[in-house]
């Protein structure tokens, strides 16, 4: 693996709602009132990161049919609001789940589905998945157990409705606000060539969601590639992986 | 003023009937499928929340000017379609006029899908304009007939029209076929199964809207409400005598879409050849039937 | 379990080949050990005269202490109703075979997956590009040298077993106090 | 804004473009991708790309005591778990000289005739939602879910049992359930000419799935396909049959075959073998009060079980085709090598790269579904 060590929180750092306290009555009134409507639809990223997937057809389908409370699913990353990790993330699905989890529009939420998401679970001696997936992406909520039952996943759901009404489900800030130190984990996952189509930094700079820990030394091997995408890629420049190469 | 007032409510009107539509939509659906379905308000809190994302992603002014044109194309067909009490400019438009304008959403969305350079957009896309012409076909047919059935292509006309005449000299009497045809077309014009294909999830993931988000995704919802509404209220002005007042007109609307969305939950989605070879076999066939008893008559 | 004898038909089929041993195991299945270079034209023969057209598996095993690795091709006759697995050995350096590719097509995956897994290239397999592991960086991860917990201790951190506030819990006598060996660190 | 931070790659020719159909995609069944190179609508090549739910259960099984892999077996295949704890039991079993009870046995056959219909019902469900008829999945969902409430009160658990261990079952099955799959078993057969309604006679349906995916039988056999994709090639191998184990022979049930070999004809055979499956049902049902005795086999202490040396391939007919154990014991107490061979890594590689190349772009989701593949079996 590279040199970059991985940088672990001491204590996840809380996230207040950005200048709550400067706005007016108006905007106040505004943002409860989107935060209400926040709560009350959820459209839920369709991908199956893992096993979890099994009971989550159950979930919105006729028996406990969650769009009675608003939860339906969504095809692309772009139009949902909740990625659902449902269970184990091999190596190679936390690339992609990054890359989703990056695509999504803000205000997005996090859930991990089934104990492999908070300490690798069944799988916590194997080489190909991943431990704790607060690490790489800021989560919302976990359901506990393997395989959480369509119930638990209703209440994982009622619980985040109610952080969202209350403005308090701000994990995704999180990302902007301590980027570089999730960038690291990632990277010393992946190697230090990794990066993203999706620019966080300038992302963070535009909403105004920066904070201190969102540069850092890892995010300057990221404005070193991006300085390379301008000219030719130097010699030096870490090539990608065979296999990851496109189609002759 | 009484026209501003107009122009302003017009719109409004065709959003909160929309509203209502796609709740119906969705409830019958749920219905159908054995479930409960989603709560009343659920259509507000989806359009509202997708409005209040806070980030977005644009690609460009294209992507943000096609939104305006999609939408813009179908508030400009409200304006032009008259309602109990609300005429709008539909005395200086006609069906024709109207059927340009319901052409410029679907190229408005092109145009925005156009820049996004998703691969699977593009593909809806194009499959999203074919089925366009597949429809379309029929759908003028069906206009021709009817027009040359009123003797005229004034929308306020034809509603006078029917409403003297009482049930009797309703389109759906007094030309069937061509009604059941219409109604074939405008199924395919709601993009319902077995029409589907330029959403189709499972083959090319949304198509058109694969990289809408935010409110772009909202545009998306909005213009849901003004087609499901502009469709049913001109089938209704069309054939079903249109209404003196809005108690016995929304019902009329609402059983037009019914039906389609009742009927759409049993198909699956055809292919986009077999969709072209449908649309110009069945619906189109039996509207030149019905043209050809409308023009002997 | 009952211990069958060695079907009669496979026994005149390959009584031919010189160094094989036959045994019968359980239920339908027989072990049959040969030699590696005789392992092709094994195969050809019971496809060719008996009709084993499918293959099931290909399965790999890792000997370190005779330092080599065990191939075991699971074939099974649609007219025998029979099992027969081949067990050939490789010494693991250089760790090469010959594909069976041309006599049964559903070798190219298990090839690949052995290859990607264990290590052991096959001549002639269509395709040995990474299938699963194709970010990985590491030895093949089936070899028993592979210590899958060593890496993941080295690579990913545990989730934190006892937290600030258990701490503090702890210090007024409560939660469990483990500080011995069976704490996680 | 800093320029996107990617690096520009080599394009195909501009008449040619690829694809990456999944694995965030909706017409992906599980987590796995296709990498596509079409011609306008057409598939010139493709590329199977695996690996995403790799979870290394070969490895991890050989660090596990023998008992305790019978957590681990049945999450190798999610949809259709049963097969894997009774073929890893009865691999077990053969190494160590199990006999497992004739009541044991029964139950068994119980459990895996429920969790073949449960597999198929997701599959239909799964299949009619790749051709947008939504309304198919919800109910067939629904309807799975009925047996998962039965898999529920025999195991307490509704997808993971671990139920199956070597040299038996865990516990007796719960009094009066017999009568209550009787009652779900009914209930499916008085539903299921609304599926027929809805999928296999419907128009639309066969417009898609008709001639979608076709392979001849000759193919099929070079390719190494097995289960319900080749019978619907009309060769009637089912190793409930051929290979028969458990109390497979004592049962009376037909195997159903089609010829056309396309995506409607593999699912005529699911269809058909529910029917199969509810005939064995029923008979269990009335067979089981009857036969009595022990339901494991006594086992040794299996926190110190070391289970002889040597080597069994225990194989089973899951809903998806042959599926294989190949255990190899030392002696000791973890077993040396598992090595599992899942019938999709046949389905979802080869035969998918070679059923695609030449299909269409619509019909990628329908061959992945009609295939039934299963990534975590490729993946394992």
């Amino acid at each position: 693996m590279s040199d970059t060590t991985p940088v672990i929180p001491d204590q996840p750092e809380v996230c207040r709602t950005v200048d709550a306290e400067e706005r007016g009555v108006w905007r106040r009134v505004m943002d409860r009132f989107a935060d209400h409507c926040r709560a009350r639809s959820l459209f839920v990223l369709h991908y199956c990161t893992g096993c979890g997937a099994i009971e989550l057809p159950p979930t919105i389908t006729s028996r406990f049919d969650m769009e009675r409370v608003g939860v339906s699913p969504m095809v692309t990353p772009r139009q949902a609001d909740i990625l659902l990790i449902t269970g184990y993330l091999s190596v190679k699905t936390l690339k992609r789940v990054i890359l989703s989890y990056e695509q999504m529009q803000s205000p997005k939420y996090v859930l991990g589905f089934g104990s492999c998401t908070i300490n690798g679970g069944m799988y916590w001696n194997s080489y190909a998945t991943v431990k704790r997936l607060d690490q790489y992406i800021p989560a919302d909520g976990f359901i506990a157990g393997c395989m959480p039952r369509p119930e638990a996943v209703q209440q994982v759901f009622l619980d985040l409705m109610k952080k969202i009404d209350a403005g308090q489900a701000n994990a995704w800030q999180d990302y902007y606000l301590n980027y570089d130190r999730y960038l690291g984990n990632q990277m010393a996952l992946f190697g230090e060539e990794w990066h993203t189509p999706v620019d966080v930094i300038a992302e963070a700079e535009h909403y105004g969601y920066v904070g201190d820990g969102t540069r850092g030394r890892f995010t300057e091997i990221l404005d070193r590639h991006a300085a390379y995408a301008l000219r030719d890629a130097p010699e030096d420049y870490p090539e990608r992986g065979a296999n990851e190469r496109l189609l002759p | 003023m009484t026209l501003l007032a107009d122009l302003i409510l017009m719109p409004l009107v065709a959003f909160v009937v929309g509203l209502l539509l796609v709740l119906m939509a969705r409830r019958v659906r749920a219905k159908i499928e054995r479930r409960v379905g989603p709560p009343f308000l659920q259509p507000v809190y989806d359009i509202v929340k997708l409005y209040a994302k806070k980030t977005q992603v644009s690609h460009g002014v294209m992507h943000d000017l096609a939104i305006m044109m999609l939408l813009g194309g179908f508030i400009t067909a409200e304006i032009f379609l008259p309602v109990p009490g609300l005429d709008g400019l539909a005395e200086h438009g006609d069906l024709i006029t109207l059927v340009y304008i319901m052409m410029v959403p679907m190229l408005g969305l092109a145009l925005g899908v156009g820049s996004c350079a998703n691969p699977n957009g593009s593909i809806g896309i194009s499959r999203a304009l074919t089925a366009m012409l597949a429809y379309d076909v029929p759908y003028v047919v069906v206009i021709v007939g009817a027009c040359i059935s009123y003797g005229t292509t004034n929308l306020i006309d034809i509603v006078q029209i029917q409403q003297q005449g009482g049930p009797a000299t309703w389109g759906a009497a007094t030309m069937p076929i061509l009604a059941f045809a219409g109604l074939l077309a405008t199924h395919g014009m709601l993009g319902k199964e077995p029409f589907e294909i330029y959403i189709a999830p499972a083959e090319i993931a949304t198509g058109p809207m694969t990289e809408m988000s935010g409110k772009y995704m909202g545009a998306l919802f909005v213009m849901q409400c003004f087609q499901l509404y502009t469709v049913g209220v001109l089938y209704t002005t069309m054939f079903l005598g249109g209404g003196e007042n809005w108690l016995f007109f929304l019902p009329k609307v609402f059983a037009v879409i019914f039906i389609s969305v009742a009927v759409t939950n049993v198909y699956g989605r055809y292919k986009t050849d077999d969709v072209i070879r449908w649309m110009w076999k069945w619906p189109t066939g039996i509207a030149l039937v019905g043209l050809a008893l409308v023009m002997v008559r | 379990m009952k211990q069958a004898q060695v079907p009669a038909v496979l026994e005149s089929v390959l009584h031919e080949i010189p160094g094989i041993q036959i045994t019968p195991k359980e239920g339908s299945r027989v072990r049959v050990d040969v030699a590696p270079g005789a392992l092709p034209a094994i195969l050809e023969l019971l496809k060719g005269q008996l009709g084993f057209m499918h293959l099931s598996a290909i399965s790999c095993i890792d000997w370190p202490q005779t330092d080599e690795f065990e191939l075991v091709y699971t074939v099974w006759s649609h007219e025998q109703k029979m099992t027969v697995s081949a067990h050939v050995t490789i010494p693991r350096d250089p760790g090469e075979y010959v594909s069976v590719y041309d006599i049964h097509t559903p070798a190219g995956f298990f090839e690949r997956d052995i290859h990607e897994m264990f290590g052991v290239r096959f001549d002639g397999s269509p395709n040995l590009r990474k299938f699963i592991l194709t970010s990985w960086n590491g030895p093949p991860p089936m070899l028993k040298s592979f210590d899958t917990l060593a890496y993941v201790e080295e690579t990913f951190q545990w989730v934190d077993y006892r937290p600030e506030w258990l701490r503090d819990i702890e210090a007024k006598g409560g939660g469990i106090d483990s500080e011995g060996e069976g704490a996680p660190s | 804004m800093r320029p996107q931070n990617y690096r520009p790659v080599a394009h195909p020719p501009s008449h040619e473009y690829e694809l990456y159909f999944g694995p965030n995609h909706p017409g992906i069944e599980g987590n796995y991708a296709i990498r596509v190179r079409l011609k306008g609508d057409v598939i010139q090549e493709a590329i199977a790309d695996g690996g995403y739910l790799h979870r290394g259960f070969e490895k991890i099984m050989e660090s596990r005591l023998w008992i305790q892999n019978v957590a681990l077996v049945p999450r190798i295949c999610v949809p259709d778990p049963v097969p894997m704890e009774d073929s890893y039991a009865r691999s077990v079993e053969a190494l160590g000289g199990l006999e497992v009870p004739e009541r044991a046995q029964w139950i068994r056959v119980l459990m895996l005739e429920v969790s073949r219909i449960c597999a198929h019902l997701f599959t239909f469900g799964g299949n009619a939602a790749t051709i947008g008829l939504y309304t198919n999945m919800f109910w067939g969902v629904s309807m799975r879910d009925l047996f998962l409430d039965i898999f529920e009160e025999i195991t307490g658990a509704r997808i993971y049992h671990m139920y199956i261990t070597p040299g038996g079952v865990r516990r007796d099955l719960p009094p009066g359930i017999l009568d209550k799959l009787s009652a779900v078993i009914d209930e499916l057969e008085r539903r299921a000419p609304e599926f027929d309604d809805l999928f296999f006679d419907s128009t639309v349906v066969m417009n898609r799935a008709a001639g979608c995916g076709t392979m001849t039988q000759e193919q099929a056999l070079s390719w190494g396909v097995t289960g319900p994709n080749l019978r619907a090639c009309g060769l009637p191998f089912d190793l409930r049959r051929d290979d028969p184990y458990l109390v497979y022979p004592e049962l009376d049930f037909d195997i159903p075959t089609e010829t056309a070999g396309d995506a409607l004809a593999r699912m005529r055979v699911r269809k058909a073998e529910v029917q199969q499956s509810i005939r064995i049902l029923r008979q269990v049902i009335a067979r089981l009060p009857s036969v009595k005795g022990p339901i494991r086999c006594p086992l040794p202490n299996p926190l110190a079980w070391n289970v002889p040396a040597g080597e069994a391939y225990a194989r089973a007919e899951s809903s998806k085709g042959e599926l294989g154990f190949f255990v190899v014991s030392n002696g000791g107490d973890k077993p040396w090598r598992v090595h599992v061979r899942g019938p999709s890594q046949m389905h979802a590689v080869q035969v998918l790269e070679n059923l695609l190349t030449g299909a269409r772009i619509e019909d990628i989701a329908q061959i992945m579904f009609s295939l039934d593949a299963c990534p975590p079996e490729v993946d394992r």
